[in-house]
């Protein structure tokens, strides 16, 4: 709602599709990654759709086995690089990092345009490889059988793979320098917004961990076209060296998945609590311990594989030392809310639901990292479950509490409150009621990725199948009401929560430019105050 | 799966399945104890964040006056979980050591994993596929290895896995504590019967163990079938006393230290006898010429270990005055 | 911990000098890790088979590798050099000539790998069925060595398309082919070239006195 | 006057560095060849690393400018040799201590006839 003195905002300053397919301003690049990513969003849950469809009975009758194995597959590799990875980085940090920073663009505009298009050119390759007949080998692509024994398109969906990971290369370069370079002048590291501390150790993890995914799957791919002999076994190659370099990365990039998603929780608990953030200075220490020792950890997935028994005793010791950041935090959060003035809105529900349901998934993490257990939860439905809760309950909560938080600012409509919460309820519920029957299930030992499964596990299979059908519901619902928001949404001022960051200073929407007048700095960072009457929203 | 086993196996729910092995037991204490300590933990943060939410409802007259900001507690929540978690870690360790290294006098048992199929044989050549028969209360050491991909031998009942990869040998050894079937699992991913590549584990008792060993289908024993085998190859042609060919003689070689052509020497185990036949090339014994023939992918990895056996039971029999 | 020699920024992006050079080192940064994956399987390699690893690397040419070396290393101080010119406005007119000689420097450095490469070829030295080596490890050492000085004469290809560009750039006196430019493309080229000092010695020099 | 001197007399500082580094590199380059003829066992990689290492620190040092560069270059030159550096040194653990017991695997391809035995591939 642009007064005629103002510029237009960047949602009207240019209309033409060029002006949208070639722009350089970080705001229009966050919507069309939020749009490709949706798109991508569907197809990875469609996917899940299925398989739990086929789960809902022991026999394996909905559809062949090389059927499923192509459905898990493409299930994990849509989800984990063309949604997960990119989401939280790539549509709320575009769009908020330089409004945070009180700078008018990244560092590298053009650079964020590349990055956008080798996300995309990634992404048709790995979606053209599934077309074509889609690749079997989960997406782990465990050697041999990805080099050797699979006559599915390992190749061209690893190309896909290594286009998008040089999109995450670029989009983490673009962050580190912008917060180093672009900081408004008063803002100093510890007065920067825990988001932006996420974004920093985030890019950290992406520019030092995607390289090894890239240099992985090219001698996946070198392996399988010319036979290399480095992961195949009859050569005197080591499928383990594989396992090494694969999880070196992968492991990494669980905190690729998680850390914005505690960056976008650590914004709007204090806005609706009212209170500042409990211990910002350990907040901001543990995400960047988290994105550090996150680094030593990748042996946990190797306690059964042949892994020396020395080996397994130091990567189980250093996972345990990596979950203390993440506890600090979630005892941070919990504290923020003592003495608040707590209002339930949707971004509230969906930060307090992302907080419960991360702590379950990183107390279960702490039965993986001890050796014992792990022998025999590993590679049951135990695991599946772990990082469910902390990739669906943590990071996805955690995308839609932010895209619900920032809406009015992107968009000057305010979403439909009532419709907001019942979906967040929707989607917690639907979770539980999906993912923990799978904690009982792997317990009781059902291996995963199993097409068809003995009847003892039946029961709790369809528990699962009926809570993924309530939690599809709840995924389908933000999807009807932003629509419906964008037309006829209540309008939106500047401030509709009376948050405290830099960004709430500029017009909702922006202007192309950002900011009209240059932000003021607050002198402390989450200056909310409980205890005053509540200030009325900023026009 | 075979009916019966159906009906044995879908016992009511329980939350942990039967603790069939002495491995069982411990790791069920541990998760216990995890399940204790960390549902208190999410309990009390639950509870928490529920009053917090429900006492500072906005609207909701309370005291809110700022806490002061207390470092105090926030070192406690940081070294106190720091300390439970290296006694959970010690715990958990001490158990998987006791993983690592399988008694001495544990039963034999050969495993092949082959995509889609586990085939097992006991010492005495008795071959089963997709079923392992146990003694009760005797430990067992399974040596494994793969044919093509990685697979992973689980027993849910005993709560082991271990990967079984190929080109390598792989261990995993226990002891089971309860009689009855336990259903055996592949729970690495490898390829399109991944879901059908089950089994199941018979424990009995060590009597009717021993009975069912003896009254197999009349295999012959390992030896045997690996001198039939040494003969069928042509092997005996070279390596046999009276041989033309001058070629070592194999008899008692097993265990004993071997000088090699580039100065090498090693002792003669059953790899150095496996890599002779399918890589003669790699090490020549001194004084020999390399003229022997690989026989890679003539011979199935059972017929290998038969040759090996025989080659072991040769030492034995000269052993004997 | 504020960057002490970053001015405190203005909000405007790109008129700081240091954001072009911060931007190249963190890339360079991630193409360590790049390369990084390939020395950690040739240090597998290396450890478990010595004699394959030995073999192999005396089956290389040692002297077009020394050669190609020294190419490197004389086209990374040409580009020094030329940075150097740029900040200099006497010897300014020397950026350009030294810009095309590193780019025609990195060529010769490409057309005597290309020569290695295709005379390994008629060797049978590149894995496959027909491979000549018999020991155990020769064939994953090739293997890697393709893979290696392909993916450098990737990065090589990239470096002296940048430096082509950039010299023509620079003699049309074009905005875009300034001091920052420059710097930005001859760390690049540094880096090549580090890349290169490490495949010299694993790969030709594995073991020589045999 | 004083100026242009000091820009020449910068200008040729640069020069001289960057020329007396060219030949050490070209010097070490030699030295590493040299080192890889003398019988020295694993001293060959390890003399082969070290020269390797000090070429390219020098490269890193002059010709890339880290002796001028700010705290936060020079973190952003050491951060990916970092990252390395754990990736060998925990995998590495892995490497040292494994037992291994190896067993050479048969592709599983027909059983061909005695006689056309095929050398290992």
């Amino acid at each position: 709602m642009t007064t005629d003195t103002l510029p237009a905002s960047y949602l009207d300053d240019g209309l033409t599709l060029r002006s949208w397919l070639a722009t350089t301003d970080h705001k229009r690049i966050a919507i069309l990654y939020a749009l490709a990513i949706t798109a991508f969003f569907f197809v990875g849950g469609a996917a899940a759709t299925i398989i739990r469809m086929e789960l809902a009975t022991p026999a394996g009758d909905l559809v062949s086995n090389d059927g499923y194995n192509k459905l898990f597959t493409a299930h994990g590799v849509i989800m984990v690089w063309l949604f997960l990875i990119p989401s939280i980085p790539s549509v709320l940090g575009n769009f908020l990092l330089p409004l945070m920073l009180g700078a008018r663009d990244l560092a590298f505009p053009r650079l964020n345009l590349l990055s956008w298009y080798l996300y995309v050119a990634g992404g048709l390759i790995t979606l053209e490889a599934l077309l074509l007949g889609g690749v079997d080998t989960g997406w782990t692509f465990y050697t041999p059988y990805s080099t050797m024994f699979s006559n599915t398109y390992v190749v061209l969906t690893l190309v896909g793979v290594f286009v998008t990971g040089f999109s995450s290369i670029l989009t983490g370069l673009n962050f580190i320098v912008t917060i180093h370079t672009l900081r408004a002048p008063a803002m100093g590291w510890f007065k920067l917004p825990l988001f932006a501390w996420a974004m920093y150790a985030t890019s950290l993890i992406l520019v030092l961990a995607t390289p090894v995914l890239a240099i992985t799957t090219l001698l996946v791919c070198a392996e399988r076209l010319f036979q290399i002999g480095i992961f195949d076994p009859a050569f005197g190659g080591d499928p383990l060296l594989f396992q090494h370099l694969f999880w070196f990365y992968s492991h990494p990039a669980v905190y690729i998945m998680v850390l914005p998603a505690m960056g976008v929780v650590s914004e709007i608990i204090p806005c609706f609590a009212r209170r500042p953030v409990f211990g910002y200075d350990s907040m901001a220490y543990a995400i960047l311990a988290i994105a550090s020792v996150g680094f030593l950890v990748w042996g946990h997935h190797m306690f059964v594989s042949g892994q020396s028994l020395a080996a397994s005793m130091t990567f189980s010791l250093l996972s345990f030392i990596v979950a203390i950041p993440s506890a600090i935090k979630v005892f941070n959060w919990t504290a923020t809310l003592y003495k608040g003035s707590i209002r339930l809105d949707a971004p509230m529900l969906y930060a307090l639901g992302f907080v419960g349901l991360f702590t379950i998934g990183g107390l279960t993490g702490l039965f993986l990292a001890s050796l014992a257990l792990d022998v025999h939860l590993t590679d049951t439905y135990f695991v599946v479950a772990h990082f469910h809760y902390i990739m669906v309950g943590g990071t996805v909560m955690a995308y839609f509490g932010g895209l619900h938080f920032w809406w009015p600012k992107a968009t000057g409509r305010m979403y439909p409150e009532v419709w907001a919460r019942i979906a967040a309820v929707l989607v917690f519920v639907g979770f539980n009621l999906t993912f923990f029957p799978q904690f009982i299930l792997g317990m009781e030992g059902m291996p995963r990725r199993y097409h068809a499964y003995p009847p003892q596990f039946q029961v709790l299979n369809l528990l699962s199948s009926a809570g993924a059908g309530v939690l599809a519901i709840g995924y389908l619902m933000p999807l009807v009401y932003f629509a419906w928001s964008l037309a006829r949404g209540k309008a939106a001022g500047a401030n509709p929560f009376g948050a405290k960051g830099l960004e709430w200073q500029a017009r909702s929407p922006p202007p192309t430019h950002n900011f009209d007048a240059p932000p003021v700095v607050p002198a402390k960072v989450y200056d909310y105050h409980a205890d005053e009457p509540e200030a009325e929203p900023v026009p | 799966m075979a009916a019966d086993t159906d009906a044995a196996l879908s016992s009511g729910f329980r939350l942990l399945d039967a603790a069939a092995s002495t491995q069982a037991s411990r790791t069920d204490a541990i998760f216990l104890a995890m399940l204790l300590l960390c549902g208190t933990v999410a309990l009390v943060l639950l509870v928490l964040v529920v009053f917090f939410v429900l006492k500072y409802r906005r609207g909701h007259a309370v005291d809110r006056t700022p806490p002061r900001e207390m470092k105090s507690i926030e070192i406690a929540w940081t070294v106190t979980p720091l300390l439970v978690f290296f006694g959970v870690f010690g715990w958990a360790a001490r158990d998987y050591i006791t993983l690592a290294d399988p008694p001495a006098d544990a039963l034999p048992v050969s495993v092949v994993a082959k995509q889609w199929m586990w085939k097992l044989q006991h010492r005495n050549g008795r071959r089963e596929i997709n079923e392992l028969h146990v003694p009760l209360g005797e430990p067992v050491l399974l040596t494994m290895t793969s044919q093509d991909v990685i697979h992973s031998l689980f027993v849910p009942a005993f709560r082991l896995k271990q990967d079984v990869v190929p080109g390598r040998y792989t261990r995993l050894w226990f002891t089971a504590t309860q009689l009855g079937e336990f259903p055996l699992f592949c729970s690495e991913y490898c390829g399109s019967e991944h879901s059908g590549m089950t089994g199941r584990v018979v424990v009995m008792s060590p009597s009717d163990y021993g009975r069912w060993l003896a009254s197999g289908p009349a295999a012959p024993s390992m030896a045997q079938y690996g001198f039939a085998l040494f003969r069928q190859l042509g092997c005996s042609g070279c390596h046999e006393a009276r041989s033309t060919v001058h070629a070592p003689l194999l008899d008692g070689l097993y265990g004993r230290t071997v000088h090699l052509q580039d100065g090498r020497s090693l002792v003669a185990d059953a790899t150095y006898l496996r890599d002779s036949i399918l890589v003669p090339a790699r090490d020549v014994v001194a004084g020999f010429a390399p003229v022997m023939p690989s026989f890679a992918g003539q011979v199935t990895e059972e017929d290998l270990q038969a040759l090996i056996a025989y080659i072991q039971s040769t030492s034995a029999r000269d052993a004997t005055p | 911990m504020t960057a002490a020699t970053l001015t405190d920024a203005p909000t405007e992006p790109g008129l700081d000098p240091d954001t072009g050079k911060l931007g190249m080192w963190v890339f360079l940064a991630s193409e360590v890790l790049f390369f990084g994956g390939l020395f950690v399987a040739y240090l597998y390699g290396r450890t478990h088979f010595p004699a394959g690893w030995a073999e192999g690397s005396r089956h290389t040419d040692v002297l077009l590798g020394t050669v190609n070396t020294a190419v490197l290393l004389t086209s990374s101080a040409a580009v020094a050099l030329a940075v150097a010119c740029e900040e200099d406005a006497r010897q300014r007119r020397w950026t350009a000539r030294l810009l095309a000689l590193t780019a025609a420097l990195g060529v010769a450095f490409l057309v005597l790998k290309g020569l290695e490469w295709h005379a390994e070829w008629r060797e049978h030295l590149v894995p496959g069925p027909a491979f000549a080596l018999h020991v155990a490890g020769a064939q994953q050492f090739f293997a890697l060595y393709f893979v290696m000085t392909g993916l450098h004469g990737v990065h090589m290809i990239c470096g002296i398309a940048a430096l082509g560009v950039l010299a023509r750039g620079r003699s049309r006196e074009r905005a875009w082919a300034r001091a920052r430019q420059l710097e930005a493309a001859a760390l690049y080229w540094h880096f090549v070239d580090v890349v290169w000092i490490f495949l010299y010695p694993l790969l030709y020099l594995v073991d020589r006195h045999g | 006057m004083a100026e242009a001197r000091a820009a020449t007399s910068g200008f040729a500082r640069e020069r001289r560095t960057i020329a007396s580094a060219w030949v050490a590199l070209l010097l070490l380059m030699l030295a590493s060849l040299g080192s890889a003829y003398l019988r020295l066992g694993p001293g060959n990689m390890v003399a082969g690393l070290v020269i390797a290492g000090i070429k390219g620190a020098i490269v890193a040092w002059l010709f890339m400018r880290l002796r001028q560069a700010g705290a936060l270059i020079r973190l952003a030159a050491v951060a990916g040799l970092g990252a390395w550096c754990l990736l060998l040194a925990l995998s590495g653990v892995d490497y040292a201590t494994r037992t291994l017991t190896p067993t050479p695997v048969q592709r599983p391809q027909q059983l061909l006839p005695a006689q056309a035995a095929s050398e290992p591939r």
